[in-house]
């Protein structure tokens, strides 16, 4: 634990964040005109019907009452039962969870594929093909729609090649895998545009360092300092990027798992807040939320373990 | 008792070819929301539980009788108000144990006990009981002439009473009945298996197992069907039908749907409350130019607010044609010559709906009237159209029995509970009319009934139907016998629909 | 999506300008500000294409032509119609005036906005700070923007409450480099002084600290002004984006995505519309890093 | 300071100096050495470098001849060249696309020009043969590796085996007077205060004993104590290993007490060349005189500084003629339209011949010998 | 010293400014674990107890290592830090109990010049606009006469009052210097804190403005904190000199005697390790070993493990002020008075022989 400059401080900070992101997507969705029962119901909606689920539902209590029940069930685990989908929340999230998790893990090794090479390659040779090359390439990918990527994407790699399945999730891990190469190649684009910067610039920046010239200045080869001085160097504040933008990465998805018809969270949110089903809309938040911090703090263990100053507090 | 008792088992089918391929593979646009008959709303759904779950009588695969299921016979005694059903001995539950009355009773009275569940059909009902191991009784406190198309729903499909009191989480697991199939997969977010059930009692489905999957994005979906990732796809996008036809290796198919798409009137609100208005509205609607552009003329221009075909659906009432010189002429009767301005609230993500939409603020236009679309998403469009004071309005019908009462009550009985249609409109003489056409079974005198209040809703425009939407399906040609019921069931023709390679 | 990039990274974005085969024979002033003269020229062009759009095009941008849905390009119709019949030429000049609007509108006040609540946050101090940041954490580790759209299609789509979502969503960016950006502010001899002159806070922040956080804060609002445009246009593909029949380039691409097996154009030409406008953008961003570090 | 400035003279990787990769002849190393032999001789050095505001020349005609275990002091102000002076001796340039011409030769070991060797020789030479000490040491080592690798590093293949290396890595560590060097082996720099950074990048330096070390200015960034150490440290190692120092210093005094002679630079230029008390007691240029005469201890307290009026000039677009003309006391308007060079005092109007002992790019050289500084530096008696 | 500040000196028996047992000692983050088991966190005394006094229109010095809390007590004189302990007084009377007047007299009586001149102007504003900018704020210059004021001002300080227009980037480091100084002078103060303000000039210029600093303070009568690492430039411009370790005063008195005959070993290091023209040095040095952590500063005398004269006392007890027969204040147990109980009888642990001598004695008149 402390090992990895992981301290109970940095973990019991996160619980005012968690506090905070319940609360806050609490108090919002309640806000929005809109009515479960009228979800529930449809077609046979009367106003009577209404009333008497509204009432079953507790949706009549005051809102502090709804969200103290709300805590407490969390705490316990049980997040009550989906009135869309009549099951207990938890079992629907069970479900959700993996295929987000995957294709986000999935976009995460892919970024890791392009930028690194790319980033570095273009930071060393400089103005060189490569360089503006990977410059073109992602100031158009940043500028495309995520969406319009993924049509053209299935359109060529699924329907014209025929290489990957179009959309869904298939069964089993390696099917799971298989189903989300294109998904996250779509959002790798942009996401990538965003790391081959920032990689390419501390690249830059560690190459202009004055520790790299008195490694060179050491007589060893170029390949060596760029391994042995650049790369660690260049990667960690890149690592804190990753982190940042993480929680947009998430955003991202609940578009490309409408594109893939991936069952995932961040459809599940949408869906649920259109439905007016409070009880997803509260779990997911909450799992979204550990899930961000969680790999945000990851991050910050990797960024530790890159960087042996933040390992401990320094004071000087 | 008068045509309530129909006698022939379900026919023998014929030994008709076996399919080359053992699988079917259906790919819908919504999740599955829950597999419990009781507490189904996703139509989807719905039509999945018609395979899995019996009922004690069943509608016929043209939506228009009631035959046989669970009961192969009935009889009503003289006065109407019991009912009695006898089980086919030889039905048995997809675990192999027989179907028996108790089971029976206690799954129609576990639905219709359910707090905001479909109790409210068969209010009449006093009591359902098991009298012995193969005959149900069902008392009535009035006559109720729908009851019969009431217990056809799927929300009354029979269960294994031990098996879902055993476990709660029974229809989150592998549900079964007594239908022609049992779950052995369920992921409700993206797939579900469907196997044959070796113990059904009625004749076997030529293909062994459906899988469903789930594909959002409509898109998608007709890439997996072009791409033969499946077979069956619900709902392709209506401006690729015409593509797709012509595509030799897919087809499509557009069945006749119990769908009525209505543009709701806010009556409570200021111009909209002089039926001059409302009539204004009409008569400057362009239904063709909508059902192109919509649907791209695949549905029917709706005469009245009873779903096309239905039972009692009056063909003789006119379809509204556009007159604009009329249209202007009510306006100004009614004090707005130049027109106003007004809200159309439709639901975001209804493409048909959207282009409905433009095409009523094209029209609209043309008489002064200056609407501004506003789009929300489904649960806030209804509450919004629902008080009856914020603009116009695009919504739909859907009927779930074969009966008319559930359409007639909802749209025009403003004791019905749904204000009709939550337009706030009613008469005494409408609501009696309904009223008396449910405890009528003279169906003769119960078409006069409906046709007086199909008669009346066209002239007082609380609301104006637009179009008889079909269902939409699309097919790898490789299928043959994928058919839809009017109440969008498949599960008649999965019986017998075989699929080819491809 | 809106604010993927590190503001810190900010001030290492180079310029596209630095290709030595896109450099071209430019006076000397200019020949370092490439970028800046590309990204200026080309929103230029946009500008006057779309605030111009009459002069472009006799079509109407709204009249539909129930007769003529989905035309392949004519005379009369120069990209062909959509599927209402309408001008897809027309649609697409008369839409950019919306993107145009979302990319500075919405930009605009987040900037504002976010820079000031940093600032504050950041020289104020103390328990107000922790507050603010905190807020900030909150907004940067939890995917609001999820909820935003979601709340936003509840509320309708407009483009007010579209505008509402982007404001959520990307203030907290701005905030984040305001609020670095003033703390090495405050460390700045002139700071000190200014306060060790009494000077009054309003005064210190908006003469003397405001002018060391605008210009990376600016850069920013470029890259923020392309995210916006984009995540305008991902709302319009999840059916919540500005509403029918208004011709944003987001909601065009997004209608015409339902015909992009038949009628491929509806989608592609909006969205090279939009990739220019980003590419604009990006070029004006890189332009002015590189202008304002060389000022430094 | 110009701190962090890139010092890119190669590229990291590959070889795109336009210069063919010259067979390899590794030169024998430099061992034994002479005392006083010629080491490294400068001839017209100039590095120009291109910004915005044109081409900046950072070294203008420098000529320099450094001998054997000799310490030669670079003074000068901000932005007068020494670092880029400094950095071409060892074939570094500022930017990739700098121009430098004229030649910096070793030729005890054979090379004729380090500035047009490609980066595959250079990387031969570096480290064996020349090193640097750098300016700040807190930025000059990787902050995520290890002290004892980063020391390891540097001792090329002139250690075999991984004990023996760790050996040589603590013998350095002792040599450099770092305390307990087995147990800070392991240490991250960050761990370091700037005195042991800097006598680490010392061990660095001296790892294979090169025949010079440039030391850009060593203890700048270092407190007067550790300065002190720092300074004597490098004092006696230089008399140790015989090695040539070239120091690199802002500051007079500092340079005044370690080196045997000083080159004083203005804008690019060496003003003036000579052993240091020479120097210090007959300046033989007007700045260098005034640079004395400015030091806070050389005139009474209640008289005012010595002070030289204006700045000196941007290294933009500079012609041939004297660069501290219109900040010099002497200046006449003849200065105005000769061109500088670098003359020996005594042989009037001769080009230096680097060896020579005293050199000064003043018209007035010789007058300065006659009149002495208006006022007695005092510092100098302290 | 010129004969008006004499005069001042003479006249005013106050001083101008006072700091009595000044103290600001950081708290530093504790650990979730320390918080819990209720440990105490540490503390970084970056300034502890620290009492000097600046007589009108003179200049005293502060010298010191890195990090020996030089600057913090600039801060806290200046009031941008709220002292943990100990008082600021001006004219005697205690700033923190002043109230509103008192803070702002304070801050027209005190100013600032910083060190580094790159950052100590706004580089948005022009010189004129940064000078106008004090003299309408601060009041009392009605807008007609402001340009006229803001020329003079210039002009006080050397520069050119043609450049008012210029910005700073086009200034070099001497002239930014100029005009933050005239900046603090449009306030009309009589104390100027200035912390390193020729630290980062070339000798050249910062000659120019070490004169600069001694024509104001003649013309003006202004008082000077002048914080300084360099030894050379405080023998020039100070009256009278504190030295500054681990955030204690270990020695202070007037400028002349401590030079001369500096008292504390950590003094007469300073001075022995300090370059002097000419003077060619040896491969020793003055002190060995480095500046320790100041979180956990060493026990008893701070300095005692440098120290060539540390004996047994020194590790444990803390030396008490002391004054030596050249008249400083010293804290070290090599002078009586120092140590709070007599009877010791000092030994040597550190080696050096003696007290470490001889002093460089400054040459020159002085
Ligand atoms: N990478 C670079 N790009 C542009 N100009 C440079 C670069 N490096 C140095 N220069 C310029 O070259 C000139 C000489 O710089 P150099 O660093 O050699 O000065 P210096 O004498 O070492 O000064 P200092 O005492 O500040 O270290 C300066 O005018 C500087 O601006
Ligand atoms: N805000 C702060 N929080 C914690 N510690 C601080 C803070 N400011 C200063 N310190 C610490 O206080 C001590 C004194 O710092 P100060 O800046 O006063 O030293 P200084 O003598 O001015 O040094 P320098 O010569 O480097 O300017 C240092 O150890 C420093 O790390
Ligand atoms: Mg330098
Ligand atoms: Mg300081
Ligand atoms: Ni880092």
């Amino acid at each position: 634990m402390r090992a990895l400059g992981l301290s109970w401080t940095r973990l019991a900070n996160l619980v005012p964040v968690l506090f905070g992101i319940t609360l806050v997507s609490f108090v919002l969705i309640r806000l929005v005109p809109g009515d479960p029962a009228t979800q529930i119901l449809g077609n046979r909606y009367t106003p009577e019907a209404a009333e008497q689920i509204r009432n079953s539902l507790g949706l009549n209590d005051s809102i502090l009452t709804q969200y103290g029940i709300f805590l407490r069930s969390a705490v316990t685990g049980s997040f009550g039962e989906s009135y869309q989908y009549h099951r207990p929340v938890g079992e629907i999230l069970v479900d959700r969870v993996g295929p987000s998790l995957l294709l986000v893990a999935v976009t995460a090794a892919l970024c890791t594929l392009i930028s690194l090479p790319l980033g570095v390659l273009a930071a060393v040779r400089r103005g060189g093909a490569l360089d503006q090359g990977t410059r073109i390439f992602f100031t158009l990918g940043y500028a495309l729609p995520a969406f319009l990527i993924g049509i053209v994407l299935i359109l060529v790699f699924g329907l014209r090649l025929g290489w990957f399945p179009i959309g869904g999730y298939g069964t089993g891990f390696g099917q799971h895998l298989y189903h989300l190469v294109l998904p996250a190649v779509t959002l790798a684009i942009p996401f990538s545009t965003v790391l081959v910067r920032s990689l390419r610039a501390s690249t830059i920046n560690v190459l202009e360092s004055d520790f790299v010239t008195i490694a060179r200045l050491k007589g060893i080869s170029g390949w060596t300092v760029l391994a042995r001085h650049v790369l660690r160097n260049a990667i960690a504040p890149v690592a804190v990027v990753f982190g940042v933008n993480l929680a947009f990465l998430v955003g991202g998805t609940v578009v490309i798992e409408n594109v893939f018809s991936i069952p995932g969270m961040g459809s599940l949110l949408v869906g649920a807040v259109a439905t007016r089903d409070y009880p997803v809309v509260q779990a997911v938040s909450l799992v979204l939320a550990v899930f961000v911090l969680l790999v945000n703090v990851l991050t910050d263990v990797v960024h530790r373990l890159l960087d042996p100053r933040l390992a401990v507090a320094v004071t000087r | 008792g008068g045509g309530g008792s129909s006698t022939t088992a379900p026919e023998a089918s014929a030994p008709a070819a076996t399919s080359e391929v053992d699988t079917l593979k259906i790919a819908n646009g919504v999740a599955i929301d829950t597999l419990d008959p009781a507490e189904n709303a996703a139509n989807e759904s719905i039509w999945l539980d018609q395979n899995i779950y019996a009922r004690l009588v069943q509608t016929d695969p043209t939506g228009t009788k009631i035959v046989p299921d669970l009961a192969s016979t009935w009889e009503q005694s003289a006065d109407g108000l019991t009912w009695t059903f006898h089980l086919n001995p030889a039905a048995k539950f997809a675990d192999g144990s027989p179907v028996t009355a108790a089971d029976a009773a206690w799954s129609i009275n576990r639905a219709r006990a359910l707090e905001g569940g479909w109790g409210f059909l068969i209010t009449p009902v006093t009591s359902i009981t098991a009298t012995d191991p193969q005959t149900v009784v069902i008392k009535l406190k009035t006559k109720h002439a729908p009851l019969l198309a009431d217990l056809a729903m799927y929300a009354y499909g029979i269960l294994p009473q031990k098996a879902v009191e055993a476990d709660k989480d029974f229809f989150s697991k592998t549900p079964y009945g007594a239908g022609p199939f049992k779950v052995t997969k369920l992921e409700p977010d993206s797939q579900l298996v469907l196997t044959r059930n070796d113990s059904y009692w009625g004749p076997k489905p030529k293909i062994s197992t459906v899988e469903v999957s789930v594909v959002t994005n409509d898109n998608t979906r007709v890439l997996q069907l072009q791409g033969g990732q499946v077979d069956v796809i619900e709902n392709p996008p209506g401006n690729l039908v015409k593509q797709l036809s012509a595509n030799p290796k897919l087809k499509v198919d557009l069945f006749p749907s119990t769908r009525v798409d209505f543009l709701q009137v806010p009556l409570k609100s200021k111009p909209f409350e002089d039926v001059r208005v409302r009539q204004a509205v009409k008569a400057a609607l362009d239904l063709d130019a909508m059902n192109t552009l919509a649907y791209q003329g695949n549905a029917v221009p709706a005469n009245t607010f009873f779903p096309y075909k239905m039972l009692h659906w009056a063909e003789s009432i006119p379809t509204p044609k556009p007159d604009l010189d009329k249209a202007k002429q009510l306006l100004t009767e009614a004090g707005f010559p130049n027109g106003f301005k007004t809200d159309l609230i439709t639901v975001s993500g209804d493409a048909a709906g959207q282009a409905q939409a433009v095409v009523i603020k094209d029209d609209l236009a043309k008489i002064g009237i200056d609407v501004t679309i506003q789009s929300y998403e489904q649960s806030t469009a209804y509450t919004n159209e629902r008080s009856g004071t914020n603009g116009l309005g695009l919504r739909y019908w859907t009927n779930d029995i074969i009966d008319p009462d559930e359409v007639a009550t909802f749209g025009a009985d403003i004791k019905g509970g749904a204000n009709s249609f939550s337009s706030y409109w009613g008469d005494e003489a409408t609501s009696k009319a309904i009223n008396d056409a449910r405890s009528e079974t003279d169906e003769a005198k119960r078409g006069e009934l409906y046709a007086q209040v199909q008669q009346t809703i066209a002239d007082q425009a609380p609301f104006i139907p637009l179009a008889y939407a079909p269902f939409r399906y699309a097919s790898g040609a490789w299928v043959n016998g994928f058919q839809v019921s009017p109440l969008g069931n498949y599960n008649d023709s999965l019986l017998s629909l075989t699929v080819g390679t491809h | 999506m809106t604010t993927l990039v590190d503001p810190a990274q900010l001030g290492s974005v180079r310029s596209l300008g630095r290709a030595r085969w896109l450099r071209l024979p430019l006076p000397k002033v200019l020949r370092g500000k490439f970028s800046l003269i590309a990204g200026l020229v080309l929103l230029a062009a946009i500008a006057v294409l779309c605030l111009g759009a009459p002069l472009f095009t006799s079509a109407s941008p709204l009249d539909i032509d129930p007769l003529n849905p989905l035309a392949p390009p004519s005379p009369g119709h120069p990209l062909g119609t959509d599927a209402f019949g309408r001008d897809l030429w027309a649609r697409v000049l008369y839409g950019g005036r919306y993107d145009l609007a979302i990319a500075f509108g919405a930009t605009i006040v987040t900037l504002v906005v976010g820079t000031a609540v940093g600032m504050l946050a950041a020289y104020v101090g103390g328990w107000v700070e922790a507050v603010i940041m905190r807020v900030v954490d909150l907004f940067f580790a939890f995917p609001f923007i999820v909820l935003v759209i979601a709340i936003v299609a509840s509320l309708g789509p407009s483009l007010r409450n579209m505008f509402i979502a982007l404001w959520v969503a990307s203030w907290v960016g701005y905030a984040r480099i305001a609020h670095g950006q003033t703390l090495a502010a405050r460390r700045y001899g002139y700071v000190v002084a200014a306060n060790v002159l009494g000077y009054s806070t309003p005064r210190v922040l908006l003469r003397h600290v405001l002018p060391s956080v605008a210009p990376l804060v600016i850069v920013f609002a470029m890259v923020d002004a392309v995210g916006n445009v984009l995540l305008g246009a991902s709302l319009g593909f999840l059916g919540i984006g500005v509403r029918q029949p208004t011709p944003e380039w987001g909601a065009m691409i997004s209608e015409g995505q339902a015909y992009i097996l038949s009628n491929w154009q509806l989608s592609l030409v909006p969205g090279v519309a939009l990739v220019v406008l980003g590419v604009a953008f990006s070029l004006l961003g890189d332009g002015l890093a590189d202008v304002l570090r060389a000022e430094q | 300071m110009s701190a962090g400035a890139p010092m890119d003279s190669a590229p990291l990787l590959g070889e795109r100096v336009g210069v063919p990769d010259a067979d390899e002849v590794v030169p024998a190393p430099a061992d034994p050495r002479e005392r006083g032999d010629v080491l490294l001789q400068v001839s017209d050095l100039r590095v120009s470098i291109p910004t915005a505001a044109g081409q900046v020349h950072a070294a203008d005609g420098v000529t320099l001849t450094l001998r054997q275990g000799e310490v030669l002091g670079v003074v000068g102000e901000t932005g007068s060249g020494k670092s880029v002076t400094c950095r071409a001796l060892l074939g570094l340039r500022p930017t990739p696309r700098t121009e430098v011409s004229g030649t910096v030769a070793y030729p005890s070991i054979g090379v004729e020009d380090i500035t047009v060797l490609p980066s595959k020789r250079l990387r031969r030479l570096w480290g064996r043969h020349v090193a640097m000490i750098p300016q700040n040491p807190m930025t000059s080592l990787d902050p995520v590796r290890r002290i004892g690798d980063q020391v390891a590093e540097a001792l090329g293949d002139t250690v075999h085996g991984k004990a023996a290396r760790r050996e040589r890595v603590i013998e350095l560590l002792r040599q450099v007077g770092l305390p307990a060097p087995e147990r800070r082996l392991d240490a991250f720099p960050h761990q370091f205060s700037g005195g042991m950074l800097q006598r680490t990048l010392i061990a660095i330096a001296i790892a294979q004993n090169p025949a010079l070390l440039v030391a850009d200015e060593p203890t700048t960034a270092l407190d007067v104590l550790i300065q002190d150490q720092i300074l004597g440290l490098l004092l006696s190692l230089q008399r140790d290993l015989g090695t040539s120092l070239v120091l690199v210093s802002h500051d007079l005094s500092v340079v005044s007490q370690v080196c045997d002679r000083v080159a004083v630079m203005y804008a690019g230029q060496v003003v003036e060349l000579a052993d240091t008390a020479t120097l210090l007691s007959s300046p033989r240029h007007p700045y260098t005189r005034a640079l004395i005469g400015a030091l806070p201890g050389a005139v009474a307290r209640d008289e005012p500084l010595r002070v030289i009026p204006g700045a000196p000039p941007p290294l933009v677009g500079l012609g041939p003629t004297c660069r501290f003309a219109a900040r010099c006391e002497l200046h006449e308007e003849a200065c105005d339209t000769w061109a500088t060079e670098l003359l020996t005092i005594g042989s009037a109007g001769g080009p230096a011949t680097g060896t020579a002992s005293h050199q000064s790019r003043c018209r007035r050289a010789d007058e300065l010998a006659a009149a002495p500084p208006t006022t007695q530096h005092q510092g100098e008696q302290r | 010293m010129t004969a008006l500040a004499q005069e001042l000196a003479a006249t005013m028996r106050t001083p101008l400014l006072e700091t009595r047992g000044l103290s600001k000692h950081y708290a530093l983050q504790r650990s979730t674990r320390a918080w819990f088991r209720r440990e105490p966190g540490e503390v970084l005394r970056a300034v502890d107890d620290v009492s000097l006094s600046v007589m009108p229109g003179r200049t005293l010095g502060v010298v010191g290592e890195t990090g020996s809390g030089k600057s913090t007590l600039g801060r806290l004189v200046l009031r941008l830090e709220r002292p943990s302990g100990g008082q600021v007084l001006l004219d005697g009377q205690d700033v923190a109990s002043g109230g509103g007047a008192m803070s702002h007299r304070l801050r027209r009586d005190v100013q600032v010049v910083l060190q580094d001149p790159y950052t100590s102007l706004n580089p948005h504003e022009t010189v004129g606009t940064a000078i106008g900018e004090v003299l309408k704020v601060t009041g009392g210059v009605p807008a007609a006469d402001r340009p006229g004021r803001v020329a003079e001002l210039l002009d006080q300080v050397g520069f050119p009052s043609g450049w008012a227009d210029r910005k700073p980037g086009q200034l070099s480091g001497g002239g930014r210097q100029r005009v933050s100084i005239a900046r603090a002078l449009a306030v009309g103060p009589r104390l100027l804190v200035a912390d390193e303000p020729v630290s980062a000039l070339d000798v050249s210029v910062q000659a120019q403005v070490l004169n600069l600093f001694q024509r104001l303070q003649s013309e003006l009568g202004l008082a000077y904190l002048f914080i300084t690492h360099d030894l050379a430039v405080l023998e020039r411009i100070a009256d009278d000199v504190a030295v500054l370790y681990l955030g204690r005063v270990v020695e202070s008195g007037p400028a002349a005697a401590l030079f001369a005959s500096p008292a504390h070993p950590y003094t007469q290091a300073l001075l022995a390790a300090a370059p002097k023209l000419g003077r060619r040095r040896s491969t020793t040095s003055a002190v060995a070993g480095e500046l320790p952590n100041p979180i956990t500063p060493p026990s008893g005398c701070t300095f005692h493990p440098r120290c060539p004269a540390a004996m047994a006392v020194c590790r444990e007890v803390v030396p008490l002020m002391a004054t030596t027969p050249a008249g400083q204040q010293v804290a070290c147990h090599l002078y009586p008075g120092s140590t709070p109980t007599t009877t010791r009888q000092p030994h040597l642990v550190n080696g050096a022989a003696a007290v470490a001598h001889p002093t460089p004695s400054p040459g020159g008149t002085r």
